[in-house]
C-alpha cells in the first residue's frame, strides 16, 4: 500500500460555519456507509453534527430505479447543531436516479458532483430522464462537478486482482475519499474501519483503500476544486464523545439500567423496522447476564416480558407501531397485576403497514388510550439520538419506583439518526432502586407505599409469599380476584392516581427563551432539534417566542398549565394530525394551535420558523 | 424461612374455595396435582401455576404456590419468559381447550418446538366453559353447540397431534376420572426436561357433559383403553385384545385368536420419532381403544439450558458486562 | 293437569303506578328465568318496563355462597320506563346468601318475601349468618313474608315422580306463580313457555306446572298476602310490541343490515362475555345466507371479516374490550384499505379481563384512538337494548357509505338488559345502498366519490378490474403503493376528512328539555334511561336542566358546540373516569364536568338527580 | 365484459416492476404461478392473491389479478373470510416462513384443520428477508442471525409436520430451482379440494444464501432429492439408491446391493394418515435425501361446501330469511 500523504495545503481553503451534505445513490451503491464513514471523520474533527439516513423500503430495489435511491444527509458545523439540515448545501450524485429524486432538495447555487460515469442511457432511462440533464443546460444554476467516478475507480483498481462487481462496489470509497478531502478530513478512521470490516478479505481490502486514497489524492491533484472549505471544531462541552444513534442509546439504556438497578435484565421483542436494531444490539450482551429473546410475535413478546418482569427481572419490549397494536391487551394485563416493563416504540409511519421505514409521532395516543377499560399508562419520550439513553433510564426507573409498564415513544428518525453524544460517566448515574420484598409478615400483595402507591415486587422463590395474581379486578389489599363494586371504583381511582402521581418525579419544565412572552413553542419527541433551532432563529430576530419539550407526555408536568398561562398563543408542532395538541387543549382548555406535518419526514427548521412565524 | 421438612397435600391447597360446577372434572385434576407436587422434593415457594383464561384456568387460585391467571391463550408465552429469566423456578402451565388450542395454538406450538422447561396440562373438555359452551377446536364435527346449532363444520385438532406436528418431546394422555394414573403422568412430566404436555381428558358436566364417557364410563373402560408402557405391547381388554400393525395399518386383534400372541403386537416405544407416536395418537375411537399414557419422550436440548449456556460461555469470553467498557468501545474522541 | 283456575277477585287490589322487584337466589335456583318469564307477563299485561339481570362471573358458584348469587330485577309502570329502577320495592329472596348480599338495596319499608326452607343452619353459615335473620328482629323494617316455598312445592309435588333434585329446581316456577298472581298477571305465557321448552320431558313439564300453578293458588288463598297491586297499561305508542335484549337487538339489526342492502352477511367473531350471545342468535340463521364464523381467536375473526368485505359482503364483528385490543391491528387495515366492517364492542367492566359480566363505558377512548398512526375510524353508539338495532342499522350504513370500518359500542348493561320493543314495520326501513363498480373504463381503485370519499367497491370476480390492495400507502389516485412524502399527507389528511364528513349525516342533536338553560347534560351509550329520568325528574322540580344523548361520538354532531355554549355548564355523566369530557373539552374548549362512576353497575337516577343537582 | 378465449402468461402479468433483490429465489416462483395459471381454465378476474408481510408477500402486487396485500401473519385468516364469502373465487395464500409459522402460526394450522379451499404457498428461505436478516421458525438451531448472534437455541419447525399434525389434506415441497416440479406441483395444489399447502423452498440469496444449496446444486441434486410419486417406491440417485423401512425406522439403501430391490423400498401413499407422511417429512439430509413432491393428498370435507351445504338445509327447511317473521317471532303483544 502506498504511503497515505499529508493533506498538502491545498488551493485555497475557504472557512465555513456550517454545511449539509447529502450523499445519494443506488441503494447498491453503499451510500449509508460512505455516509457514516464521513460522519466519523467530521465527528473527529470536532465539528458538532447530526445526520439522517433515508433509504428505501425494499431490501434491494432493482438497480438505478427511482425507488432504489438511499441517502445520507449530514449536518456539521463549528456550532451547536440540533439537526440534520434543511436542505443540503452540497448533493453527491451517484446516478441519474438519485439525481431525479434529490436535485429539488439542493439549496439554490449549492454544490453538485456527480459521477459522470452512471449517467448512460440505461440509467438514464430508469430515472425518467428523456435527455441527459448533464447536457440539457438544466443543472446551470448550481456549482456542478462532474467526476467519471465509475471509470476513475476502475483505473485506480485495474491492478488489484478485483473483479468488475467488486470494483464496482469500491466507487463510494473513491467519492468519500474526494469529499474527505474537499473538508479538509483525515481518512485514517475510516482506514481503521476497512482494517476491520475487511480482515478476512484482504484483496477487497486493498481495493478499498486504494479507491479512498485515490479519491482524496484526486480532490486534491484535479483542477476541478478550486477551494476546499474548513469547519472549525464546535465549542462544545469536554469529555469523550463517540456518535450514537437512537436505537443504539435505547439498546445501551437497557443494558445501563440493568446494571444501575442490580438485577437482570430481559428484553422480549420481535423484528419490525425501525425497532429491529435495538433487538440487534441487545442480542450481542448475553455476558451481561442479559436474555434477548426474538418471540413468535409481538403478543409473546410483551407476554415474556410479563412471565420475566413477575420473575424479578428488568423486562422491556421493543416494537413500532403495528406490533404495539398488538400488545395492548398484554399491556393491560400488565398494568393490572402492576407489573414493570418498559415498552419502546419507535414510531414510524401510519396507519396499518404505512409507511415502514419513514418517520412519524402519530402513535402518542395510541399509547395514552390504546386499551380497554381506564387503563392508564405512564408515558415518556426521547427528544434526540442520545437522548434516548437517558429516556429509556428514565423509564426503567419509573417502571420499578411506581410498579407499572411504562411506554417509552422514540421514532425512525432519531432511531436512524446519529449524532455525538458526550458520554456519561458511568459513576455519575443514579442507582435505580430495586427492593424485592421478602418479609411474609403481614404480606398483602396489594398493599401500597403511601407515596409512589406502588405496591411490593416480590419473587417467585421467596419462602411465605405465595401469592396468586392475574387480570381479573382484585381487591385493594389481598390482591385477590374482587367482583364489589365499590372495590372496582376504587381500584381504578387507585390506578390513575398511581399514574398521576408520578407527576411528583417530573422536575420543572425548562424554558427555552424567556419564560413569558408572545408564543409557547410546545413540542415532544424527535421534533426537538428543529423545534429548538426555529425558535432559537425566531428569537434572534426579535419575536418574543419560547418553547418547552416534553419528556413527559403521561402524566404531564404539573407546570405546565401555569407557564402556558404566560404566554399569548401556544403553538404545537407534531409530524401527526395534532395529538399533544389534544391533551393540551382537554387538560388545560387552552386554545393551542396546531402545525401538522405527516409526510414520513421530520420537520425542516425554515417550515417551522415559517410556520410558528405566523403565530408571533 | 425454612422450608418444611416434608410437604403435604395441605400445603398446597390455597385458602381460596374451588368455584367449578359441582361434578366439575377440574376437582379431580386439582387434587391429583396437590397429592403429587409434596413428593417432588421443590420448596413450595419456587413452584409457578401459569394459566390462560377458561374453567381451567383458574387453577392457580386454588394452588398454595406462585400463581399468574394471565390472559386468554398467552400463558405459555408468559410462563417461557418466566422460565428463562428464572431457569430455578418449577413453571406450570394449566390451559383449556379453546385457551391452549384456538387463542393460544401459536404459542403452544411454539413452546413446543423450543422445548422449553415447561410442565403443560391442557384439559380437555371439548368445549368452551366458561364462556358458557361454544365449540373448542376439540370438538367433533357436526357438534352442535350455542355458535355452531347446525353442527361444528371445523374438523376437530387432535391436540397431540398438533404437539408432535411441533415435535414435542414430552406428550401424554390422561384422564380425569382416573386418579392414580393421573398422578403417575403428572410426576413423569415433572421429571421430564423440556416441554412436558398431559392432555387430560376432562368432563365438563354442565355444557358438554359425558363427553368422554365412551372410554372413561367403568363398563367399558378396559376395552376402551389402551394403556401405553415403554417397551410393552399395547395390550386391552384385559389382556384379551391387542393391536397389531398391518404394514402402516393398525388393526386391532384378539390374543389367542388366529395363533396371535403379544410378539405380534404393536410395542410401543416412547423415544421414537413424532411421526411413530402420532400414529398412536391417531387411534381413536369406536374401532380403536384410545391410547393413555406417555407417548413420547425423548431427551433433547432444553431451551433455557442453551440460553444459560450461551450466557455463560460469553461470559467465560468477554467478562460480565461493563457498562464504561460498552460506551466506549470503538471509535470515541475527546474534546478538551 | 288441573284446569287452570280464573283470577278470582283478590281481598284487596292496591293500584300503583310503578313498581321495582328483584329476584335473588343461588345461580342454581333459576332467578334469571322466573325474571324473563314475569317480564314477559307483564309486557304482555302491558306495562312499560326495564330489566337488569345481574349474574355472577363463575359458570356455577359453589350453592348457597355469596358469590353464587345470582339476580333479576324489573321496573315497570303505566307511565314510560327508561331504567330498570334504582332500589327494588320488592325483594323475593330464595336464600340466606340472597339475602344477605341484596338487603341493603331494598327500599326503607319495603316488601320482603322470603323462602324460609332455604333459612338452614349450612346456608345460613355459608352466607356467613351467625343467627337466623329471620328470627333476631333485622328485618323488623321491612313487610316481611315468610314462606316456605322449598316444603309447599314438596308438597305440590309429591306424586309427580319427580326426583328430589328436580322438585327443588321446580321452586322457581312457585315463586313465579305466587308473583305473577300478586300483580294480576295471567300464567298462560309461562304455560306456553314451559310446554316448548320441556316438550321431550313430560314429567318435568308437569311438575313445573304444577308448581307455578301452586304458587299461583297460594297467592290466592293464602292469608298472607292481604292485598294485591295494579300497575295499569301504560299510554304507550300503539303497535305490535315485543321484549327485547340489547344483543338480541344488535343480531336482528346485523341481519336486518344485510336485507336492506340486499348482499349477503357475515360475522366473524370469538366467544366472549357479554357479546357471544350475538354471535350464537346469529349462528341460527344459516337460512339468510348469512355466515357466522367462530374463528380461531379474535385476530381472525377481525380478519376474516375484512376478507369478506374484500370480496363485497357485509360485514361484522361482535367482541368485548380485551377482544376489541386485539382487533386493532386489522382495523387499522380495513381503514387503510377503506373496506367497510363494523365493529361491535359490548363493553364490560376493565382493564383487562376486569370484571366480565360487569358493565362499563371505558371503551371509547380505546375506540377512537387505540390503533396506530393516524387512524380516524367513526365511532357510534346505542343508548338502550332496543336502540341496539337502529343503531346497528346505522353503523352498517355508514360503513357502506363511506367504506370504512365502523365502531358500534354497546355495553352489558343494555346487552344483558330487556326492555319491550315498538316492533319496526320492515318496509318503512330504509334501504342500505350498495354499489359495486363493475365499468372497467378509467377505474382507479382509490378514486372517490366528492361528497362522501368512498372510494368504490368491487367484487373481486368482476372482469377488468383486477387490482391490487394492502396495508402500506397508497397513491391517492391508483391505490398503488407510494412512498411519496405528499401522497402520505394529503393521504393522512384524506381519511381524516372523510371520516369528518360523516357529520353531514347527523341529525341536528334533540335537546331533552329547554334548548338553554344553566345545565346541560351530555350523554352517549347505556346510560340514557338513567340521564333521561334523572333530568325529567329534576326539571319536575324547577331546574333549568336539560340534556342531549349522542348516537356519534366520532365525530361529534356538528351542533354540539353551539348547544353546548347556550349552557351555563356542561355536565357528563359517564361510566368511566371521564371519556367523552375529554373529547368535548379538546374539541369545544368547554368546561364540562364529569360524573363517573366506575362500579360495574349502571347509574341510578338517585344519584344522577343528586350529583347533576350539585350544578343546577 | 368476456374473459379472452385463452388466457396467457402475460395475462397475470401485473404493471408493477418486481423489487425483489436480484436473485432472490421468488423471481422463479412468481414466473411458474403466472405460467400454470391460464391452464386452470379459470377467469383471470376469478383469481384472488392473498399474502402477508415479507419480500414473499408482495408477490400480489405482481399478478395481473384481485390481490390484498395484508397484515404479517393474517393472510389465512382473511383468505379464510374470502372464500367462506365467496365460495366462487379461487383463492391463493402467499406467505413466508416468518408469516406463516412464526406471528401466523396460529391462522396457519387453524386453515389446515378446517381444510378451507385455499392454495397455500409458503416460500422458506429459512430467514426473515424484508426485515433484513433475522432468525426463523425454520432456520437452524445454531443459526446466526442478527437476532441471534451466539446462535438460535430454538429447534425449528418442519413446516410439512406442522402442517400435518394439523391434519392437511394436502402437503407438498417443491424447490424455486426447479420450475417444472414447481409448475407440476402448483397444478396439483390448484386441482385439489381443501387446503393445498406448498412449502417451496426458496433461496434468499442476500441474508441466507445458500439455504438449500445441499440439496438443489446440480452436482449434489440428484442423489440429495428424492422426488416422491404416489404408489411408487422411494428411488434416487438416479435410480441407484432407495429408502427402506426397517421396522419403523427409514434407511437408505443402495439397489442390487446385498439383493435389495426396488421391492423391498418403501412405496409411497399420497392417501395414508398423516403419520405416514409425517415419516416422510422426517427424512433430511445429510443421511437421507430430502423428498420433494406431494406427501399427501386425500379428500375429506372441504369447509365452504359443509358451510354451504347447511345454509341450503336451512334454506330447504325454514325458507329465505323474512326479517318481519323474524322480529315477530315469539311473544309479541299488541298495544292498541
Ligand atoms: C381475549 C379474550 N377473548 C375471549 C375471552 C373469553 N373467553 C374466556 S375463556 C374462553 C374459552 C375457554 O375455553 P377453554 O380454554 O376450553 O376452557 P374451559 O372453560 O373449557 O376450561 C373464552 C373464549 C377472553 N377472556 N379473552
Ligand atoms: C405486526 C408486524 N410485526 C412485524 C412486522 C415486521 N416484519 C415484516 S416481514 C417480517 C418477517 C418476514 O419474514 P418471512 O415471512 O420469512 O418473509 P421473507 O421476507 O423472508 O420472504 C417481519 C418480522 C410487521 N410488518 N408487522
Ligand atoms: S362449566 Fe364445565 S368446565 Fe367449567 S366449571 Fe362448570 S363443569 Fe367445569
Ligand atoms: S431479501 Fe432475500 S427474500 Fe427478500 S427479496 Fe432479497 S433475496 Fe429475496
Ligand atoms: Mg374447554
Ligand atoms: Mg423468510
Amino acid at each position: 500500500m502506498e504511503a497515505q500523504p499529508r493533506p498538502s495545503a491545498p488551493k485555497s481553503v475557504k472557512e465555513i460555519p456550517a454545511v449539509t451534505i447529502r450523499f445519494v445513490g443506488d441503494s447498491g451503491d453503499g451510500m449509508q456507509l460512505t455516509g457514516l464513514e464521513f460522519t466519523r471523520a467530521t465527528a473527529i474533527a470536532g465539528n458538532d453534527l447530526q445526520t439522517f439516513p433515508d433509504y428505501p423500503a425494499e431490501i434491494r430495489a432493482p438497480a438505478g430505479t427511482l425507488p432504489g435511491v438511499s441517502g445520507f444527509q449530514i449536518h456539521f458545523s463549528s456550532e451547536p447543531v440540533f439537526t440534520p439540515g434543511d436542505q443540503p448545501d452540497v448533493l453527491v450524485v451517484m446516478n441519474p436516479a438519485a439525481l431525479k429524486t434529490n436535485l429539488k432538495d439542493l439549496v439554490a447555487g449549492g454544490t453538485l458532483i456527480v459521477n459522470t460515469g452512471a449517467f448512460i442511457d440505461t440509467n438514464l432511462q430508469k430515472a425518467g430522464y428523456k435527455v441527459n440533464p448533464l447536457t440539457d443546460g438544466s443543472l446551470a444554476s448550481y456549482k456542478t462537478h462532474e467526476v467519471d467516478i465509475t471509470k476513475l475507480t476502475e483505473l485506480a483498481l485495474k491492478d488489484s486482482g478485483l473483479n468488475a462487481k467488486e470494483v464496482g462496489r469500491a466507487k463510494n470509497m473513491f467519492a468519500l475519499g474526494m469529499m474527505l478531502w474537499m473538508y479538509g478530513r483525515p481518512t485514517e478512521p475510516t482506514m481503521r474501519y476497512l482494517k476491520e470490516k475487511f480482515s478476512t478479505k484482504p484483496d477487497i481490502l486493498a481495493g478499498n483503500e486504494k479507491a479512498l486514497q485515490a479519491g482524496y489524492n484526486y480532490g486534491e491533484t484535479a483542477e476541478l476544486f478550486g477551494v476546499t472549505y474548513q469547519v472549525k471544531r464546535a465549542a462544545i462541552t469536554p469529555g469523550a464523545y463517540r456518535n450514537v444513534t437512537g436505537n443504539e442509546a435505547t439498546a445501551w439504556g437497557i443494558l445501563a439500567a440493568t446494571k444501575l438497578s442490580g438485577i437482570n435484565g430481559f428484553l422480549g421483542s420481535y423484528p419490525i423496522t425501525p425497532a429491529s436494531d435495538i433487538l440487534h444490539e441487545l442480542s450481542k450482551h448475553k455476558h451481561w447476564g442479559f436474555t434477548s429473546f426474538q418471540a413468535e410475535d409481538e403478543i409473546a413478546a410483551m407476554c415474556a416480558a410479563i412471565g420475566a418482569a413477575f420473575g424479578g427481572t428488568l423486562a422491556f419490549t421493543t416494537s413500532s407501531g403495528p406490533g404495539i397494536a398488538l400488545k395492548q391487551e398484554a399491556i393491560g394485563l400488565a398494568l393490572m397485576t402492576e407489573l414493570p416493563v418498559v415498552i419502546i416504540n419507535v414510531q414510524r409511519g401510519g396507519p396499518s403497514t404505512g409507511l415502514p421505514t419513514k418517520t412519524e409521532q402519530a402513535d402518542l395516543l395510541q399509547a395514552i388510550y390504546g386499551r380497554n377499560g381506564e387503563s392508564p399508562v405512564p408515558v415518556i419520550a426521547a427528544s434526540s439520538p442520545s437522548d434516548c439513553f437517558d429516556a429509556t433510564l428514565e423509564a426503567a426507573r419509573l417502571a420499578v419506583k411506581y410498579m407499572t409498564p411504562v411506554f417509552l415513544l422514540t421514532d425512525g428518525y432519531i432511531a436512524n439518526g446519529q449524532e455525538p453524544w458526550l458520554i456519561p460517566d458511568v459513576k455519575a448515574l443514579k442507582p435505580i432502586e430495586v427492593r424485592f420484598r421478602s418479609d411474609p409478615n403481614n404480606f398483602f400483595a396489594y398493599q401500597r407505599d403511601q407515596t409512589t402507591l406502588a405496591r411490593d415486587w416480590v419473587r417467585p422463590g421467596t419462602p411465605g409469599l405465595e401469592h396468586r395474581i392475574g387480570g381479573l379486578e382484585k381487591d385493594k389489599l389481598t390482591g385477590g380476584v374482587s367482583y364489589d363494586a365499590e372495590n372496582h371504583d376504587t381500584m381504578v381511582r387507585l390506578r390513575a392516581e398511581k399514574v398521576a402521581r408520578i407527576a411528583q418525579d417530573i422536575p420543572p419544565t425548562q424554558v427555552h427563551g424567556a419564560p413569558e412572552g408572545d408564543v409557547l413553542v410546545v413540542g415532544w419527541g424527535g421534533t426537538h432539534g428543529a423545534i429548538f433551532t426555529a425558535v432559537s432563529q425566531l428569537r434572534a430576530k426579535g419575536k418574543a417566542v419560547s418553547s418547552v419539550h416534553l419528556r413527559h407526555l403521561n402524566p404531564l408536568p404539573p407546570d405546565l398549565g401555569t407557564l402556558m398561562k404566560r404566554f399569548k398563543t401556544v403553538v404545537v408542532p407534531e409530524l401527526n394530525l395534532g395529538q399533544l395538541v389534544k391533551l393540551l387543549r382537554s387538560t388545560h382548555l387552552v386554545d393551542a394551535k396546531s402545525i401538522n406535518k405527516v409526510q414520513g419526514k421530520p420537520f425542516k427548521v425554515s417550515e417551522l420558523v415559517s410556520r410558528i412565524g405566523e403565530f408571533c | 424461612m425454612t422450608t418444611p421438612a416434608k410437604l403435604t397435600k395441605k400445603d398446597f391447597q390455597s385458602d381460596m374455595d374451588p368455584r367449578w360446577c359441582p361434578g366439575c372434572g377440574d376437582y379431580s385434576i386439582l387434587a391429583q396435582m396437590q397429592t403429587v407436587l409434596p413428593d417432588l422434593g421443590i420448596p413450595r415457594e419456587n413452584f409457578v401455576f401459569v394459566s390462560g383464561i377458561g374453567c381451567s384456568s383458574r387453577f392457580p387460585y386454588y394452588m398454595n404456590t406462585y400463581g399468574f391467571h394471565t390472559i386468554h391463550g398467552r400463558a405459555p408465552a408468559i410462563a417461557t419468559g418466566l422460565k428463562m429469566s428464572r431457569p430455578d423456578l418449577s413453571v406450570w402451565v394449566v390451559t383449556g381447550d379453546g385457551d391452549a388450542l384456538s387463542i393460544g395454538g401459536n404459542h403452544f406450538i411454539h413452546m413446543m418446538r423450543r422445548n422449553v422447561d415447561l410442565k403443560v396440562l391442557l384439559f380437555n373438555n371439548r368445549i368452551y366453559g366458561l364462556t358458557k359452551g361454544q365449540y373448542s377446536p376439540t370438538s367433533e364435527l357436526g357438534k352442535m353447540t350455542k355458535s355452531t346449532p347446525s353442527g361444528s363444520i371445523d374438523a376437530p385438532f387432535n391436540p397431540l397431534s398438533v404437539a408432535l406436528g411441533a415435535n414435542a418431546s414430552f406428550v401424554a394422555r390422561s384422564v380425569d376420572v382416573d386418579p392414580k394414573h393421573l398422578q403417575a403422568t403428572l410426576l413423569r412430566a415433572a421429571k421430564h426436561k423440556g416441554t412436558a404436555f398431559i392432555e387430560v381428558l376432562q368432563n365438563c358436566n354442565v355444557f358438554n357433559d359425558g363427553a368422554w364417557e365412551h372410554l372413561t364410563e367403568k363398563s367399558v373402560k378396559d376395552s376402551a383403553q389402551v394403556k401405553l408402557e415403554h417397551g410393552k405391547p399395547l395390550v386391552f381388554a384385559k389382556g384379551t385384545k391387542g393391536v397389531r400393525l398391518n404394514g402402516f395399518t393398525p388393526e386391532v386383534v384378539t390374543l389367542g385368536q388366529d395363533g396371535v400372541t403379544e410378539k405380534d403386537l404393536l410395542v410401543h416405544d416412547e423415544k421414537a420419532s413424532p411421526s411413530r407416536s402420532m400414529l398412536l395418537a391417531e387411534l381413536l375411537g369406536p374401532h380403536f381403544p384410545t391410547p393413555i399414557g406417555v407417548f413420547r419422550a425423548v431427551e433433547r436440548p432444553v431451551h433455557h439450558e442453551l440460553d444459560q449456556a450461551q450466557l455463560a460461555a460469553a461470559r467465560e469470553k468477554k467478562g460480565t458486562g461493563d457498562l464504561h467498557k460498552l460506551l466506549h468501545a470503538g471509535d470515541t474522541w475527546t474534546v478538551s
